[in-house]
Order: C-alpha cells, then structure tokens, then sequence
C-alpha cells in the first residue's frame, strides 16, 4: 500500500517532465519556423540562424581549441563568469542578510538606513561606472561588485519585509527564554529567514546574470557576457543564441539546485 | 614610476594593441628602458576613455575627435603619441532606400550621436549645403547599431564603423552613400599618452608599435598574425583584410610624422574642434572654440597657448 | 524588600484605535501567587497579558517588577501564548530544549544533561515519542503541549499563561493541571494564569481575577466607550491535588458567583459595588 | 492622553526624518571631499563636479529651453521615462498576477509552465536585442516591453511563491462556502496577493530604471537614459549624476507612494 | 435512497512520513444525525476532518458522501476548523456575509437581504459591534465566533466542526451550544462535531465516536505502528436545551466510561471487546 503510494509519485513525475517539456518545444518549433521563412528570403540572414548553424558555431566554441588562447573558450568563459556570478551574488547575500537582520531588529537603524538603502536600489549603477571605477578600480572586483550593487538592495529590503512579517510573538518568546539581542537575530531569526533568502536569490539570479554580462561587455577579456559583446559587433547570432541559451541552461540548474536544497534542507519552511 | 598601463579597446587600427601584450612585444620594449607596459583590454570605448581620463591608465586608444572632447576638456595633458591610422572608409553613412545624402531629408537616421559618426554625418551635409535639422537623428548605442538598424523602418539610414558598418552594408537592397574616404585623414586613429609620463615609456611605445607595423606591413608572419588579429576581434581573416583595406594604416613613423607635420592636420583640427565646441562637447561654461590649445610638431598652437591640452 | 510587590499593575489603561479596551486596572501579586485571570471572550485578558510582557506599552498608568517599570520581554517572565507560537524552523526537542542551549556554555557534559532535562519535561507533556517532529507535523494540541514544556523547562520567576490548556483533552488537561500546580510549589513560581474555564480558574487559582466590561459608572448607564475593569479580585483557599473539590457546592457557587459578575451583558452591576468586593490581598 | 499618543508620535516622525537624514548627509559630505580633492589636483577636473557645477547644469536642463529642441530639456526627458517605466511595470504586473494566479491554483498548468518561466527569467533580454526587435520592431514599444520582459518573471515567480504559502484552509473554506475556482481566484487569492504585488514592484523598481536607461541607450530621441547616454560622449558628469540624482529620488517618490496604498489601503497585510 | 447513508468512512487508513495515524476507520452517518468525535490529543480527529473534507485523499480506504466518493471541498460541506481561518483581507462583516455573496447574483434587493441575514448571525455569536473589524483587530474567542458564523449562515448538508467552542468563554458557550442545536433541528443538518470536551460531547450528540490509538491487536501486546481506531460508537438520546442533563448520574458514568476507553494509555482494551461495543445505527 506504501508501494502503491510511491507508484502514484512517480507517475506524477513523470506527468511533470512531460508536461514541463512542451512549452520548450513550442518554443523550438516556432524558432525554427521563423528562422526557416527568414533563410526563404534571404539565405545569407545572420538575425535567426539555423539550429544546425548555431550547432557548428557552438561546437567550436566548446570543442575546438582556440588558437590565440590554446584554450576551449566555451569553458574558459563559462568558468569565469561562473566565478564572478557566485562572488557577486555571494556578497550581495551576505551584505543582505547582515544589513537586514540588523535594520528588522533595531528600530533605529531601521530609521537610519531603510530609507538610505531605497534611495541606493533606485540607482542605475551602469550610469555611473566612473564612479564605480573610481570606488573599486578596473579589475575583477569591479565586475563582482556590479552584480552586487545591483542585487544586495533587493535581496536587504526583501528580507527586511519577511522579518517584519514573523509573528511577532516569536520573538517575545525567545526574550523570555533568555535570548540576548545577538543570540535573537542569530539563532531564532537567521535559521528562518535562510530559506527566504534562497528564494530571492533565486528571483534575483537573472538580474544577476544581466548585470554579470553588461559588466563583461564593459571590460573584460573573457566570460560569457564578453563573448556576446564581441560577437555582436558582427551580428554573430549564431554564436550569440546558444551562449544565450547556455546561460539560461545554467541558470536554470542554479535554481533548480538553489530549489532542492531549500525544499530538503528546509522543509518545515514550505509547510508554514 | 615602473608601471605602465595602456588601455585600448576593438577597432581595426587597434587591434595589434591586444597582439602587443600577448606576444610579448610590449614587455620586450619595456625591458629595454627597464620598466613595465601592459596594454588591457576594456570592451566598452568610452570607458576606456574615462577610464584612462580618471589617472587609471597612462595611455589609451582614441581618435583625434574624443581626445578633445574628454581627456582635453577634463584638463588631462594629452600627448598624441602614435598617429595609426586615418579612418579610410571605415566610418560611413548607409542608407536603405536614399540614393544619396540629399535624399536622407525627412528620414530617420540611426547614429552614435557626438561621435565620429556624428562629425562624419555634419561633413556629409557640409558639402550637401544640408543642416542635421533636415534629418531626424536617433541616437543609438554602438554595440547594437546593426540590429537597430535592419529592423528600423524601411527609410532610415545609418552612420556607423566597423565591422558593424560591413554588416549593414551586406543586408540587400542598402547602398553606401558616404563613407570617411570622402574626407581622407580626418578621422584620426591615436594612441594618447599623459603628457607627464616620462620619455622612457614613451619611447618604449613607440619602438613596440613601430616594430608591430614592421611585422604586419610586410613579413612572412603578416597572414598569421592577421589571423590573430581577425581571431581576436571576433571576426575571420578575410574580413578583416576589408576592414584593414579601409584603415589607412602608417606602417612607418616618417610617414606617421608627414602627417603630423602636414598643414591638413591643422585644418582637420579646427574643423573638429569647431564640431566639438558646436555641440557643446567641452563641457558648460566654455564659450569659445578656442578654449582649449592644441600644439602642432611645429610647436604653432591652434586655441589658447595657456590651456594646452592636446600634443601632437 | 519584602513589602515590594512582585508584579504591580497601577492604573493602566489602553487603547485600540481611540477605543478604551482596558480602564484603570489596578493590582498587585505578591510572590508565590497563583493568580487566574478570567472574562468574557475579547475583554481584553491577552492585551492585559501584553503589557504585563511588555510587548505592548501602556498608554496611561505603570507596570512594573520588582518595583522597575516592565520594558521589554525578558527571562523574568515566561509565557505560554494562546497562539502556541513554536518556532517552526525547530523540531519538539530543540523547541524545548531552546531555552537551556541559549544559557548553556556549550560543553558536552552540560549538554547531556540539558538533553537529560529535556527528556524528563517532554514525557512529562507525552511527546517523548514526538521530539523530532517539527511543529508542522503536531496536532494542535501537540504544539500546545510543547508550548507549555518550552516554558517551563526554564523555570521562570513568574509564569504568564494565556489559556495554555485550551486545546487539551480532558486526560492530558488533568495532568497538566496537576504538573503546573507541582512545579508552582517546588519551584515558588508566581503564576498569572488566564483561562475561559472557570471551574479550572477557580480550582487552580489561589487568588482569581474577573476582567469585564459588564458594569455601570455610577448610576448611569452603561457608557459608550468604556474599557473592561477588573470586577472581582478573590482570594481562595489552596487545594493541591485534590480533584474531588470540583464537585463541592462551595465550588458551584463560586463558579455561578463569577459566572453572574463578569460573563452577563444583560446582569451589569455599579463599580461602587465592585469596590467593596475588591480584597486587599497585601 | 490620546493627545499624549499623538504627540508621541509626532516626536517619533520628526526622529525619522532626522535619522534617514544622516546618510545622505554623509554621502553629500563624502563627495564634496572628493569632488574638492580632485579639483585641487586638477581645475577641469570632469568626473567629480562640484555641486554647484552640477546644480548650474541641472538648472539649464531643467529652467532654460532647449535651442535646437526648444523644450525644457529635463521635463521632457522625464515624462518620456515615466510614460515607458510605467508601461512597462504596469504590464509586468499584469501578466505576472495573471500568469501567477493561475499557475497557482492549477497544478497541470504548474507543471506546464513553471519551469519554462524559470528559463525565461534567466535569459538576459539585452544580449537577445536581434530577436526582441524582431519581435516588436525598433519604437516605443521595444522600451516597454524590455522593462516587462525583464520584470515580469520576477513578479510571476515570487507571487506564486506567496499564493503557495497561503495557509490551504482558506482555499478550503472559500470552497466550502460555494466559491467557484474563478472565485476563488479572483475573489480570494488575488486581493490577498494584491499588497504582495505592490511590494514585489517596489522591490524591482530599481530594476526596471536599470531596464529602462538601457533601452533607452539603444535607440531613442529623447528620455532620462538617452540623455545619460547622450552626454556619456563627453563625460559630462555634471550633467549625468544630478540626473542620476534624479532617477534615483524619483523611484524613491513611487516606492513610497507604493508603500503608503499598500499601508493604507491593505492595513491587513502588515498585521499578519 | 433512503437506504444511502449520507456519509461512509470505509475501511480508511492514513499514513504520515510511513507512520500510521489512523487505521481502519469504518462507520456510516445518516442524515439528520449529531455526531461527536472526542479522542486524545495528537490521536488524529482533524486528519480524519480532512479526510472527509476532501482537503487530503486517504490512502487506502473509501470515503462517499450520498454514495458518491469525496474528491474535493464543495458547498455541500461546511467547515469549522480548529485554527479559526478567516480571510485576512475581509472584515468580520465581509467574512461572514462571503458565503451568501458568492452565490448571489448581485442586485439590490438582495444585498438588502443577505446583509438583514448577516447582521443577524452576527448579533447571535455577538459581534454585532465589531462588525468592520479585520480579523487581526479580534481576540481568539472572537475569531472563532467570526469563523462560526461564517460557517453556519450557508447552512451546509452537513457540518464539520474541529473544536470549535474551544475558545469561548462558559457564558458564549452555552450559548453557541444552543445556537447549533437549534439550527441542527430547524434546517434538519447533519453535524460532526470533534471536541475535547467530553461533557459537551455526550451533551450535543446524538451519537457519540471515540477515536484513539490506546487499544490492542487481539491477546499481543500494543504493536508499534498501530494507528487510532473508533472505540466507541455509541447512540445517545436527544435532550435539546436542557442543560439539567449535565448534572445527572448517567451523564457522570457517561464521561467517566469514555474518559476509559479512549484517553488513559495505560488501559488498553482489545480490540475485540471493542467491536461488541460498535452500535449499529442504521
Ligand atoms: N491589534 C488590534 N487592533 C485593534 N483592536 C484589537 C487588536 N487586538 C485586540 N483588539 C481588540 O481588543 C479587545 C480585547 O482583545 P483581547 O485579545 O485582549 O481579548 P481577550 O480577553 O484575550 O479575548 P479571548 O478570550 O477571546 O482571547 C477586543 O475587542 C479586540 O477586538
Ligand atoms: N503534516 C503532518 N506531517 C506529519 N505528521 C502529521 C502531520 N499532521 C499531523 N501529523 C501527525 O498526525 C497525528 C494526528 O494529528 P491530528 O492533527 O489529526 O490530531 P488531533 O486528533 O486533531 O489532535 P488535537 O486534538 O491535538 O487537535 C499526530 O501525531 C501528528 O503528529
Ligand atoms: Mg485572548
Ligand atoms: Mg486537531
């Protein structure tokens, strides 16, 4: 009877991989229309280039090595943009969840910075890259501190609006069991904002990547965004759609990875 | 100081900047007056330029027109160290369905306003007797020029470089109505240096540059490092040559200090300076065209002899 | 320090939205008393609760421990909520247990015997088979019970109780009335404890309250915006163990005597006649 | 006494702005520093403008028509943003809550879409320019749609995150007393999520601004990003940071214009 | 059809994480019947809920209302859950009008109507002057009483209600008891009703269920995973509005019968013994 309960979920599964697979399809079939009826009237279109086009071009990128370099670039540039998505988004989550737990707790702090930190989430921070150079010079910091620029404010005020929203009984609680401030914002607070903070990571992570590829295109000699750039130039679509589409496909499984871990690690969260 | 930075970005005339650094050349010519170069790439060319305005690199790639708009203007005593190139057709004006430059009135053309392009466009209606008034300019971010343009509508036109320049002129139907062999040597390709940096990394430079143009004008290495060079800005060998066709290259430093002595230049000079100072480029409180000096190799200065800004 | 009472509440008033909720409570509890607090349903007995926390400032009058005005919640105080209010990124044991680990010094011998306690506490409220459930997975009278034991594993001078029993079945509901009056005595807690069940009020308190907006100012009618006072303030007779008291006629009166003060809307009486009745229990 | 509550009150507001104050404060001290700094070392100094370069920049914008446009350059920039920034969150919200309503309450079309929305927020739109013109063509709508396109996953995916955390029973009871799923969704889900809408478009305010000056880099005559981009030519920074400033204090006006409906209107929401 | 009883709770197992909570639960309820559920705390009475509910599919087992099996929550069904559940959004007039709003069709007159109809019940459960309060502006009896009315004003076939009284102080209490009693009677509902009060159990009920897990597998010992069962199924007579009952004798051995067969986990009875006991009630 237990037997026939796991039955049932994998029949679901599978359900769930069949169903999540048509929209990807649709999408397929309709690009591969439009870029046919595109190569109809003009066989030398470079704007939606064939699947089998954008294959060749992808396959040298990942497996044929470059010859300035001697390296696979597909992998040279994934590795380095890997690198600074996770330095970014891994120091906007940290400065996040430290600024909010502090603003959430301490009412002052909260008077003094809360409207500080909107004024600083408005800022286009690619308008003023001087600034930002003069702040953190040209190197790789500056890529990492884009992505966390861009991303800390969401990931603070997101926080700070989940804290506010526990009841707020909890923490009475934990005063009268003895919590001293820090044990309060450390131990009762911090374990149950931690999944949250996974999900606006998640939310969060294509603006990462936007910002990851913009700070590329400004000044690097490598990553997934530079590539992009250089090709653009030239309209290079066919390199251009499947480093687009290889972005998307880890961004994806970052997600997906962020989603299991909050959904095993924390599953009294779901349940709440 | 031990330390030099060079900060150079994509465009034909500077790509060798790139093969510099990685083949050594650079390093080799910083031995030799026992200090270091290095030449970085920054994608985006304006910010190479404020980049290298702010004091974070010592030299940088750009042309005779943004010199005097940023570095100059921003009180920075520029030096042009190396004249490269002349933009030969490599800046040029394409068109959809206009026949020629007076057709372009009424329509929308697709441009990086304030750029070379811009001054391109002002000395293509210049000899058309046309004002930018006739046309309707929208300004369009570089990197995204060709697109913008092959999906516009069917009458505009665009002012653009290359390679995104060879791009809209291989779409069907559109024609070149312009382009920068029009009014030869006036789009200038440099390579800017802080005047306060010492003789020893200017030297260097030079001798590097100049070596450079040794292998690429003519030496059983020229195709291969074309090839780099093609590799390196994303594009393949026989598109580069076009590109390289277009770029009127100095390979020698005579030919390059010709120019510079040439009574052109200072025409050319005052003709962008004229531009610059049009559009308001030197920055609010400027009222003359003459605000900034620029000091010829004769040592004649166009503008005030007591903000010199620009060296040739 | 003697003469200081435990717990004072002087003349304290709040307010909802300009609505008077609570009107000019006034009382003291001397240590070791087991005061029950009963009323009508939305009187006001949890937001009296709230500012005896201090999770809530009141808007007139003082409250204060020890002689100190109350500020915000602390270890002085322990508290059973309505709202059992588990933390729900912790299972029963570390619920429990939670109270001890935040003034541990985290060696391990000390931590063997917190675990030990902790042990003692959750067979104490039948939950021993339970302890690594998180709060989710409990029936509501599961949380209620873990709610209680997180409490009073600690032990604190002075135990708020906001209808912890509510959710219990009668069996449990005996022995955690037997197991409150213990750790009372054992330990010389002082207990206010609010309950809508009269005959529990009564069978536990040593001194039972009446909180009821069901009076007249003076001999006028009832006023528009008035807040719940306290209408009666009894002392009892103590009474440990001995379940049999709840069927002595004694303990119906007195049950119907409340029931007549505070629970009639229709049955209002003047606060002058409240003021006699109001013992002086220093 | 209730006067006494009043005052208290008011005492805590002038406290509020006294303390968000100290920030900015700061960060104006900061810069004058800077600014005076760099100026001492160089006179033409373009990067660091002194305020009052930069507020006689800002006043010929804003106070003195435009020779060859003959508008007041700042207003006509600013509505040109507002109107795209506006249309664009406004159809952000639109597809999201409906999207997200529907995704939540019908678990076939969860399956069916969830995990293509996550791919689609992962695709950055502007290295996807080609096909998004393609799409929508070279105008006005390209600005819109780039903010909507960049926004409306991130309201998609954390409302439906919200709806999923909505206690059952009051799915449950809303069945129990006869709602139909149309009611339910439209009757008792999408109130509930309304004040969430709000907040998740306060939290993506900056993003879309970001979104917007980038679009409005791409091709446009006029709008506070064109401008940006305009005067980016010749480092003009006078003009470009008082711009920045404004950007910045007008997204901070509608966050909490946002914030006081949400307070308001949806008092409910802050209490539980 | 009058032989379809109008519930049937077929053989139904349940299992949370491979953990047995409740074990083939077998009775029929026909129309018209009180029925009350008591049984020890955590012993699975809101997992049976929700399993007649259609909020949770058993695992094994059938569940059919009028013969047809229960899939999801409908109108047919109303429901009074032990965390009181309002809509957060609405105020208490809202919440407790939503019912009749949802099927109206929206002209005049009939709003006139249906708001006559709400301000009725809510003048009945009391809350008459807290009409425009949102549910976090109440205390916890008031939500419960909010929550009541919101239920009993559709009139449901058939009504579930998980300790629903629990909350309430003695004076509201009675009166709700009466309240339902009457409309049980005036609108021929079926009820089933879970409580933890016994006394209130016997006193509503015409019949009366014990769930609980304290029993044995025939001679063996309590086995380890064994989930709660009925162990009592008994009919009771009918005795609306006569609060006397509750004082007589049969009424104390009533509680007193109950209290051992389901609540003390040291008697356990077997199984066997059990099933003599089940009523027949058809
Ligand atoms: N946050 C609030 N905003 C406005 N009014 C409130 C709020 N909280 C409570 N009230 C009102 O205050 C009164 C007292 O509420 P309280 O919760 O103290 O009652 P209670 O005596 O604990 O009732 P119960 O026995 O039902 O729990 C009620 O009328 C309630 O409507
Ligand atoms: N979501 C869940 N996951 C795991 N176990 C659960 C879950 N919900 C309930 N249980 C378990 O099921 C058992 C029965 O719970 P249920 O809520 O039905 O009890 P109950 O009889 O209603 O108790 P009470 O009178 O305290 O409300 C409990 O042992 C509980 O721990
Ligand atoms: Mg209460
Ligand atoms: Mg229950």
């Amino acid at each position: 009877m237990l037997e026939k309960i796991k039955q049932l979920r994998e029949i679901d599964k599978a359900k769930k991989i069949f169903l999540a697979t048509i929209p990807f399809i649709i999408l397929l079939m309709l690009y591969s229309l439009a870029s046919t009826l595109r190569h109809q009237d003009n066989a030398n279109d470079k704007i939606l280039p064939s699947i089998s086009q954008m294959a060749d071009a992808f396959y040298i990128k990942a497996f044929v090595k470059d010859r300035r370099t001697d390296q696979y670039i597909l992998w040279q540039d994934t590795f380095a943009s890997l690198k600074r998505l996770a330095g970014g988004i891994f120091f906007a989550a940290i400065l996040g969840i430290i600024i909010a737990l502090h603003i959430a707790m301490l009412p002052k702090l909260d008077m003094l910075l809360s409207p500080f930190l909107i004024f600083i989430s408005m800022i286009p921070p690619l308008a003023i890259l001087p600034i930002i150079f003069i702040a953190f010079g040209v190197n790789e910091l500056v890529k990492i501190m884009l992505i966390t620029i861009g991303i800390f404010p969401i990931i603070t005020r997101d926080l700070v609006l989940t804290i506010q929203k526990m009841p707020k009984q909890l923490i009475t609680k934990a005063k009268t069991l003895g919590a001293t401030q820090a044990q309060i914002i450390y131990t009762i607070i911090l374990p149950q904002v931690t999944p949250r903070l996974i999900n606006v990571i998640r939310l969060s992570l294509g603006m990462g990547w936007m910002l990851l590829i913009a700070g590329e295109a400004i000044a690097s000699t490598e990553g997934l965004g530079y590539r992009i750039f250089l090709v653009r130039r030239y309209l290079a679509m066919d390199v251009i759609i499947p480093y687009v589409f290889w972005i998307t496909l880890l961004g994806f499984l970052i997600d997906k990875t962020l989603y299991w871990i909050s959904k095993n690690k924390y599953h009294w969260y779901c349940k709440t | 100081q031990k330390n030099f930075k060079i900060a150079w970005s994509h465009y034909t005339g500077w790509e060798p900047w790139g093969y510099m650094q990685d083949s050594g050349i650079l390093k080799k010519w910083g031995k030799k007056f026992n200090i270091n170069i290095e030449a970085v790439l920054i994608n985006d060319y304006i910010e190479s330029i404020n980049l290298y305005t702010l004091g974070k690199f010592d030299a940088c790639t750009m042309t005779n027109m943004d010199v005097l708009t940023i570095p100059s203007s921003s009180g920075i005593d520029s030096t042009a160290l190396i004249i490269g190139d002349f933009s030969n057709g490599n800046d040029g004006i394409v068109a959809k369905t206009a026949k020629n430059i007076k057709q372009l009135k009424g329509k929308d053309v697709y441009l990086v306003e304030l750029s070379v392009s811009h001054y391109l466009l002002t000395r293509a209606l210049e000899q058309n007797h046309m004002r930018e008034k006739d046309l309707n300019l929208i300004n369009t971010s570089d990197a995204d020029i060709a697109t913008v343009f092959m999906n516009s509508s069917k009458n505009s036109a665009v002012v653009t470089w290359n390679p995104p320049l060879q791009v809209v002129k291989q779409e069907k139907g559109t024609k070149l109505l312009f382009d920068s062999s029009n009014i030869p040597g006036e789009i200038i390709d440099l390579l800017v240096v802080n005047s306060k940096t010492p003789d020893s990394f200017k030297k260097a430079v030079i001798g590097a540059w100049y070596e450079t143009m040794n292998l690429l004008k003519n030496s059983p290495q020229r195709n291969k490092i074309v090839k780099i060079l093609a590799n390196q800005s994303g594009t393949n060998s026989a598109l580069f040559e076009k590109q390289l066709k277009t770029t009127a290259m100095f390979f020698q430093k005579n030919k390059a200090d010709a120019f510079a002595n040439s009574t052109k230049l200072k025409t050319t000079m005052r003709h962008v300076r004229n531009f610059v100072f049009d559009k308001g480029l030197m920055g609010n409180g400027i009222n003359s065209p003459g605000a900034i000096g620029i000091m010829f190799p004769d040592k004649t200065v166009l503008g005030d002899p007591l903000n010199i800004k620009l060296r040739f | 320090m003697k003469n200081t009472p435990l717990l004072e509440v002087d003349n304290v008033s709040q307010f909802y939205n300009n609505r008077r909720i609570l009107e000019n409570i006034n009382f003291k509890i001397n240590k070791g008393e087991f005061c029950t607090l009963v009323g009508p349903s939305g009187s006001g007995k949890t937001t009296l609760l709230q500012l005896i926390m201090g999770e809530q400032q009141a808007h007139t009058g003082n409250i204060s421990m020890s002689g100190f005005p109350v500020k915000s919640p602390n270890i002085d105080r322990g508290i059973v909520f309505q709202s059992y209010a588990l933390f729900p990124h912790l299972n029963v044991l570390e619920n429990v247990m939670l109270g001890l680990n935040l003034q541990s010094r985290n060696n391990k011998v000390e931590h063997k015997l917190l675990l030990e306690k902790t042990f003692h506490y959750l067979s104490l409220v039948h939950l021993k088979d339970h302890a690594y459930k998180y709060p989710y997975e409990l029936s509501g009278g599961m949380q209620q019970r873990a709610a209680i034991a997180q409490s009073l594993i600690i032990e604190p001078k002075i135990l708020l109780m906001d209808e912890p029993f509510g959710a219990l079945d009668p069996h449990i509901r005996d022995e955690m009335q037997v197991l409150i009056l213990d750790l009372w005595e054992k330990n010389e807690m002082t207990v206010f404890f609010i309950t809508h069940d009269l005959e529990e009020a009564i069978y536990l308190g040593t001194r039972v309250f009446v909180l009821s907006p069901y009076y007249q100012q003076k001999e006028n009618k009832k006023s528009r915006n008035q807040g719940a006072r306290i209408l009666l303030d009894k002392k009892l007779s103590t009474h440990i163990n001995s379940t049999e008291i709840k069927n002595s006629p004694d303990f119906f009166s007195m049950v119907s005597q409340i029931r007549n003060i505070g629970f009639n809307p229709k049955k209002t009486r003047l606060v002058d006649e409240f003021n006699t009745l109001h013992d002086q229990t220093k």
